[in-house]
């Protein structure tokens, strides 16, 4: 790993003094950045930090106000996408960035599309895309497949043939294991470097620093879109270096502990739940308690909360909540009782982007707000909110603040607030810091541990291991749509015991 | 963020609501110099008569588009409604308070149609639901109309449309029409309505991400189709109006006054992507478009010429907003909204 | 022709010294027709030394914007009103208006459908059912009786419309001829064109057209011509110039002209002669006239010298 | 999910491009029975005559709709390229050649227009750029005529709205319309254009999502002013044909029209929302609402129950694709594509 095999020490990319302001912010301030030929080149930071913006600019999305951009030595001109391609730059972009209603083989030529006497080849980007698809493990499913059919890991691994098969001599990755599960990331990990012993750089931006050490060769850290130290070799730093350089502080534990926690009665029993993708679930959880489900990509889980919630249709099964049977055919038959789903798509389904915080927040409870003639109190609206906008440490603290303009962390947290205004019991988190920084991920574990101990019950639905053991009280393991355990988090069982039943073994 | 969030905000703010106001102020500036007729009491009465239909008409077209969606049927519905209406009046002599009523409930039921081919037949967008009824309610007109006016209304029913606030009182109370004192209420009703009231609120979380809604326990079904039952009622209330103004009910009196209704509303900052706008928006933007038919005309141009004005007004008018709403800024999220 | 009257009312002339404003609101301003009457009201201004605007909206179904057009022109310092209504019900409701504000209107072209008769000062123009008729009577005379006939007329609801309709309809059923269809095209060529084939192809040997405007006549003209026919007789309504030219070329059969420049220009007279005090006719009645081959000629020639005389452009 | 792939979902693949194709052979065969003239080659040669114009329109509309986009302001276009056109041919007396290529032109640039109004002026939405430009297009037009239409076209743009191909062979040759002909060409050359072209694709990409095809290296702004281009240059085709068709170019021809093409796009299975569509469904989609009218006018239905059957057409078409598409399920997405 690591070595030149050009022979020169010219690196790949430079990227000097990158300034880039937007109305408002500045989002990279005198930033450098250099990928050697050859190297897995680790991009960190906290959300927000100008990682994303800093890519942008290499391949000429974002025009930077001041610094430059060499490629192999020569000054970089790139007007367009289609340049940066043709040095041979491939970008897998954080935001999936795919159409999903044109086909597999027509998202992977989009823009570079091969062509015989001026029209479109199909049959070679036919075979072309057929050798791609092999290489990333996609070898079973048909290059005509239209995009949606697709789930989102297999999505991500088409973009990463895609980007394998343009021959770039630099892959940017931002943030490429978000939606990934355990094998797929470990397949991607195999993946990059084989890539890289075949002679192709990676820019690879991560929040999971397990991974990122690795794969990865050398690590610059941004903080607050300027460089935080200088760039290291990945050998030579730990992880709490790198949390250090990324937060500005140590981090005393990654999964805080409850304190005051009392275990009560029984609040939400499933039984026997089914429908399309999982069968005959049965669980229960009581106050104070939470309960991780666990599972690998496509296991159902995200469709087993939606139905419990609402969103999604039962086929068979009972709900009951405080020991009555409850009927709940959308999802404001389970806010009635208080069971709410804090989604895995915060931005499009868990915000209004366009509204700021005091209508996100105070959109379910509306009539909590109204006065005695109904209609809406609009100082009560705003006390509340800065209630708990204190209580869950919402940064900036600015109540008129569209949605939009928030981190992700921050997001989070409003979606926390709208629920807990609304005086909900039981809060169901699918995939809760998912694309969050390890700063912020620690407030939310907070923020869920206030919850366990004023008496409310948590089940999270997390793909991260490590998480899962780390916050939750018992783990219930899915595969294939189909329960395969509920084990007690008492220090007994690990990783193996979990991934085990989450390929369908038994304890 | 946080300078910029303090004085050139706020005056931008400021701006982005006063928009269509300024611009209404202006082209009464310019009127006034161009033609001493124009700042008169009489001709501003022209204008509050001209304004109280489309005013009604713009404000049901206003929540569909908060909800990102849109009714391409109002003027038929319209004419629909008044058509029953006088039906009832003239051929079968009920009450006029009772044909009125008759009328706001028609208009309701063909606003429950729309809405209902929305939420219930799936229907992927309004425009193409709209775009059907909107014909099949032309034609239903016809038909039962035999395509000829309906004359002779009740008093009361003119009353609405064509009377003044005073009778004889000497004063500038006999010169205000009645119709545009029932707007400016049903605008102030309307205010009160979308900022005060649940159902209010949730058509504009309906427009600003209908999976949010959904997923926050809005009963997004029944937000869609109140809306348009809404716009159907004002339809109606706006036809009872148009009929109180001519004295007749007509098969074709509702062609094309979609699209004023639409530039009224887009004109008075409402985001067509649902979402954001607000009353008083609408109000100057129906008021604009007034006030230039009536300039223009004051100032004999020829009908011509206003058509092509109006198509330039409401260009540069949704321009300005772009501009205001700091341009490219916005534009990208915009551009995001489309997306799929 | 309306030249001999125009050349008596000129000694009226002199009488009259006065700077009188005369609004004349036309159906619309999108036809020959309504250019025509501007002509005469034109013309009309000229001799009498008054200024005359002439405006419309742009399509004759527009009646709300002719009420606003009424309403404004109250209130532009017009001493009186020349008014062709576009829909006879809903512009009574703008001749009260006129009448509040004492304003004189003399109505043209087409009457309000009103029983009172202090809305309005006078009336001229052409019945439209009776001058329907004549065009009926005209067709009755160039076919057999039982000959089918089919009728192209303009959008349904258009008041003027359907009295062209009705009176050719009336008058050729009279002759025992067989009104086939009676189908809308909205006074819009393209659309006559479609008709009018659909038409010949439901209703096979259609002997004559008759349309209640030149151009769907046009349109009709041809369907007949593209699928080969001849002998089918086609008269239109308006005697535009498109009309005119196409009688003259042997291809369109006849139109039925009204006296367009005529009205513009009584209509002006009259309301001048109002303000004046004189009294006028409460009815005046405009003859219509059939335009073939034979009188087409000279109707044009006069007709181009009074429009050439008032100075509008015609295109 | 496997198995349903299989049988049914290969069925409803076929269904579903064949949509508007069963529609239109049901219509046949019920007025094949209800009138003997109906199936005769004279009736069928009248339809491809009456498809030709709005033929060329709907294509243009479609590419617009594929991108998401839409053309409101088509009538008008192809109105006011004509009107050039006729200016040049009958007032200037230019070659008729020449007119043509200017009627293509203008057209070109009058959809330029609002190609740039929607990418260099970032106007949020093309429906408010085409309404604006509607007017302005529709009030040029009336001023440039004087509102009276130009007669007299030169034989050869008669030629091709109502020429026949063969002339007395003695063959059906004599009866085939030239126009659709060119239409049918034109259908072909699209057909390829969409699938095999850069372009064509990336218009499917534009309408599949915005960002995405911005992020993958596609020049977004270019494609979406091109397809507002195309838009006019079909809309000036369709015009010489309307022009041939009816020897006159007149100021209120593209009243409405734009509904028509709309109507057949979507009814031929085009997302309104973008990215999904075909040549072969807006041509069937055409086809039915031409066959309507013409069975309609041969059953002598009155044209007001008429305009009821379009828009009860039109909803009918819509909601057979909502179901053929797995109702709910695909509703569900829909919302989200509509979701900010
Ligand atoms: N188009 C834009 N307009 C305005 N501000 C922007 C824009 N894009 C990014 N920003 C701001 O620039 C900063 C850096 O954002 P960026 O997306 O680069 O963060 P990141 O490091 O990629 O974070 P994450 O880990 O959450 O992806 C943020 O404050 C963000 O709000
Ligand atoms: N928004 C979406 N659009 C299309 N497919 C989706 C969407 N969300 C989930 N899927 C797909 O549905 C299938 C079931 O996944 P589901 O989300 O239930 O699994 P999961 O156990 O929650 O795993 P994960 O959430 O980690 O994907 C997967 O193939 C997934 O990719
Ligand atoms: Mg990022
Ligand atoms: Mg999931």
């Amino acid at each position: 790993m690591g070595e030149t095999r050009s022979g020169t020490d010219v690196p790949l990319l430079e990227m000097r003094g990158i300034t880039k302001v937007f109305p408002g912010v500045v989002a990279l301030d005198n930033v450098n950045l250099t990928v050697k030929q050859g190297e897995v080149h680790l991009l960190l930071g906290e959300n927000g930090a100008g990682k994303s913006t800093l890519i942008k600019t290499i391949i000429g999305i974002n025009k930077p106000e001041g610094g430059e951009i060499f490629w192999l030595g020569q000054l970089m001109k790139i007007h367009s996408l289609k340049d940066a391609y043709e040095l041979g730059i491939s970008v897998i972009y954080q935001e999936l960035s795919n159409i999903p209603c044109l086909s597999i083989v027509e998202n992977m030529y989009l823009g570079f599309e091969k062509r015989k006497n001026g029209l479109i080849d199909w049959k070679k980007q036919r075979v072309c895309a057929r050798k791609a698809l092999d290489r990333v493990g996609l070898s079973d499913i048909d290059v005509d497949t239209p995009m949606e059919k697709l789930g989102m890991g297999q999505r991500q691994l088409v973009e990463i043939a895609m980007a394998i098969d343009r021959k770039a001599k630099l892959i940017i990755m931002d943030e490429p294991t978000s939606s990934l599960g355990r094998s797929e990331i470990d397949f991607l990990m195999e993946l990059m470097l084989e890539l890289n012993r075949e002679g192709v750089s990676i820019l690879f931006i991560t929040h999971k620093l397990d991974e990122a050490k690795r794969v990865g060769t050398r690590v610059t850290v941004l903080r607050n879109g300027k460089n935080s130290g200088a760039t290291m070799s990945v050998k030579d730093v730990t992880e709490e270096d790198i949390i250090q350089m990324m937060v500005g502080r140590t981090l005393e534990e990654k999964y805080p502990k409850r304190k005051n926690v009392r275990i009560g009665k029984e609040i939400l029993r499933c039984q026997g739940l089914c429908a399309d993708k999982f069968d005959k679930i049965s669980f229960a959880v009581k106050e104070g308690e939470m309960l991780g489900i666990f599972g690998l990509i496509g296991a159902g889980r995200t469709e087993l909360v939606r139905a419990i919630f609402g969103a999604d249709p039962l086929a068979t099964g009972n709900l009951i909540f405080n020991g009555e049977e409850i009927e709940v055919k959308r999802p404001r038959d389970a806010i009635r009782q208080g069971v709410v789903l804090i989604t895995e798509n915060r931005k499009e389904e868990g915000l209004i982007l366009i509204h700021n915080v005091i209508e996100n927040g105070t959109i379910v409870p509306l009539e909590k707000f109204q006065n005695k003639l109904g209609f809406i109190d609009n100082k009560k609206r705003l006390a509340a909110i800065e209630e708990y906008g204190q209580e869950l440490n919402l940064r900036p603290m600015q109540p008129e603040k569209l949605a939009m303009n928030f981190s992700g962390g921050n997001q989070q947290k409003i979606v926390i607030m709208k629920w807990l205004i609304s005086g909900a019991k039981v809060f169901i988190f699918d995939e809760p810091t998912k694309g969050v920084d390890v700063g912020a991920k620690v407030e939310i574990y907070n923020i869920m541990n206030r919850l366990l101990e004023n008496g409310a019950s948590i089940i999270m639905v997390s793909s991260e291991i490590d998480e899962i053991l780390g916050m939750s009280d018992r783990v219930m393991v899915m595969y294939e749509g189909k329960q395969t355990g509920i084990v007690k988090n008492d220090g007994s069982i690990g990783e193996e015991e979990i991934l085990t039943l989450a390929t369908g073994g038994t304890l | 963020m946080d300078k910029e969030n303090s004085i050139g905000k706020k005056l931008k703010e400021i701006m982005g609501k006063a928009g269509p106001v300024i611009a209404v102020i202006i082209l009464c500036i310019f009127l006034t110099i161009r033609t001493d007729r124009f700042l008169t009491i009489n001709n501003i009465m022209n204008i509050a008569r001209q304004t109280s239909m489309s005013g009604f008409l713009a404000l049901g077209m206003m929540v569909c588009i908060l909800t990102a969606g849109i009714d391409l049927s109002v003027g038929f519905t319209m004419t629909l409604s008044t058509i029953v209406m006088a039906k009832c009046a003239v051929e079968i002599g009920l009450t006029p308070l009772l044909c009125m009523v008759i009328c706001v409930v028609t208009g309701a039921l063909l606003g429950l149609i729309n809405g209902l081919l929305l939420t219930k037949c799936k229907l992927p967008h309004p425009f193409i639901s709209t775009m059907g009824t909107q014909n099949i309610y032309k034609g239903i007109g016809l038909v039962l109309t035999g395509a000829t006016p309906i004359a002779g209304m009740p008093m009361i029913i003119s009353w609405a449309g064509s009377a003044a606030v005073g009778k004889s009182t000497g004063t500038i109370l006999d010169k205000i029409p009645v119709s545009f004192i029932l707007m400016l209420i049903m605008y102030f009703i309307f205010s009160i309505f979308l900022n005060y009231t649940r159902l209010g609120r949730h058509i504009y979380a309906v427009g600003g991400s209908i999976t949010t809604a959904e997923l926050s326990g809005i009963n997004v079904d029944f937000v869609r189709t109140s809306v348009y039952v809404i716009s159907g009622i004002m339809a109606a209330l706006g036809g009872i109006i148009a009929v109180g103004r001519s004295d007749s009910a007509y098969p074709l009196s509702g062609l094309l006054l979609e699209n004023d209704a639409i530039a009224a509303v887009i004109i008075g900052g409402t985001s067509f992507f649902g979402g954001k706008g607000n009353v008083l928006g609408t109000f100057f933007g129906v008021l604009l478009i007034s006030v230039l038919r009536n300039g223009l005309n004051l100032l004999k141009v020829s009908s011509d010429m206003q058509t092509i004005f109006l198509g330039v007004i409401i260009i540069i008018a949704v321009f300005i907003d772009v501009v205001r709403n700091g341009g490219f800024k916005r534009v990208k999220r915009m551009k995001k909204d489309e997306e799929k | 022709g309306g030249g001999k009257e125009t050349e008596t009312s000129k000694e009226s002339e002199g009488k009259i010294g006065s700077d009188y404003e005369i609004t004349v609101i036309c159906m619309a301003l999108n036809s020959d027709y309504w250019h025509m009457v501007e002509a005469g009201a034109k013309l009309a201004g000229e001799e009498l030394g008054i200024s005359v605007d002439v405006i419309g909206p742009n399509a004759e179904s527009d009646s709300a914007a002719q009420i606003n057009m009424v309403e404004d022109a109250c209130n532009s310092g017009s001493d009186a009103i020349v008014l062709a209504p576009n829909e006879p019900t809903s512009l009574v409701s703008a001749a009260k208006t006129v009448k509040s504000n004492d304003i004189p209107l003399v109505v043209i072209d087409a009457m309000l459908d009103t029983d009172d008769e202090s809305l309005y000062s006078c009336f001229i123009g052409t019945g439209n059912e009776e001058a329907g008729a004549e065009g009926g009577k005209f067709i009755a005379s160039q076919l057999q009786e039982g000959d089918k006939v089919a009728i192209i007329r303009g959008l349904n609801g258009q008041v003027h419309h359907d009295q062209r309709t009705d009176g050719a309809q009336a008058a050729m059923e009279e002759a025992g001829l067989k009104v086939v269809s009676v189908q809308p095209a909205d006074s819009d060529r393209g659309k006559a064109v479609n008709v009018a084939e659909n038409m010949l192809q439901s209703d096979g040997d259609i002997k004559a057209f008759y349309a209640t405007n030149d151009d769907m006549a046009l349109g009709a003209l041809q369907a007949v011509k593209s699928l080969g026919l001849t002998d089918v007789v086609i008269v239109g309504f308006d005697g535009t110039f498109n009309a005119m030219d196409s009688i003259e070329d042997g291809e369109l059969t006849a139109s039925i002209a009204q006296q367009p420049i005529e009205e513009g220009y009584q209509g002006v007279v009259n309301a001048v002669n109002i303000l004046n005090g004189e009294t006028v006719e409460k009815h005046q009645t405009l003859e219509a006239v059939v335009l073939t081959k034979e009188n087409v000629t000279d109707f044009r020639v006069n007709v181009e010298d009074l429009i050439e005389k008032s100075g509008v452009k015609l295109n």
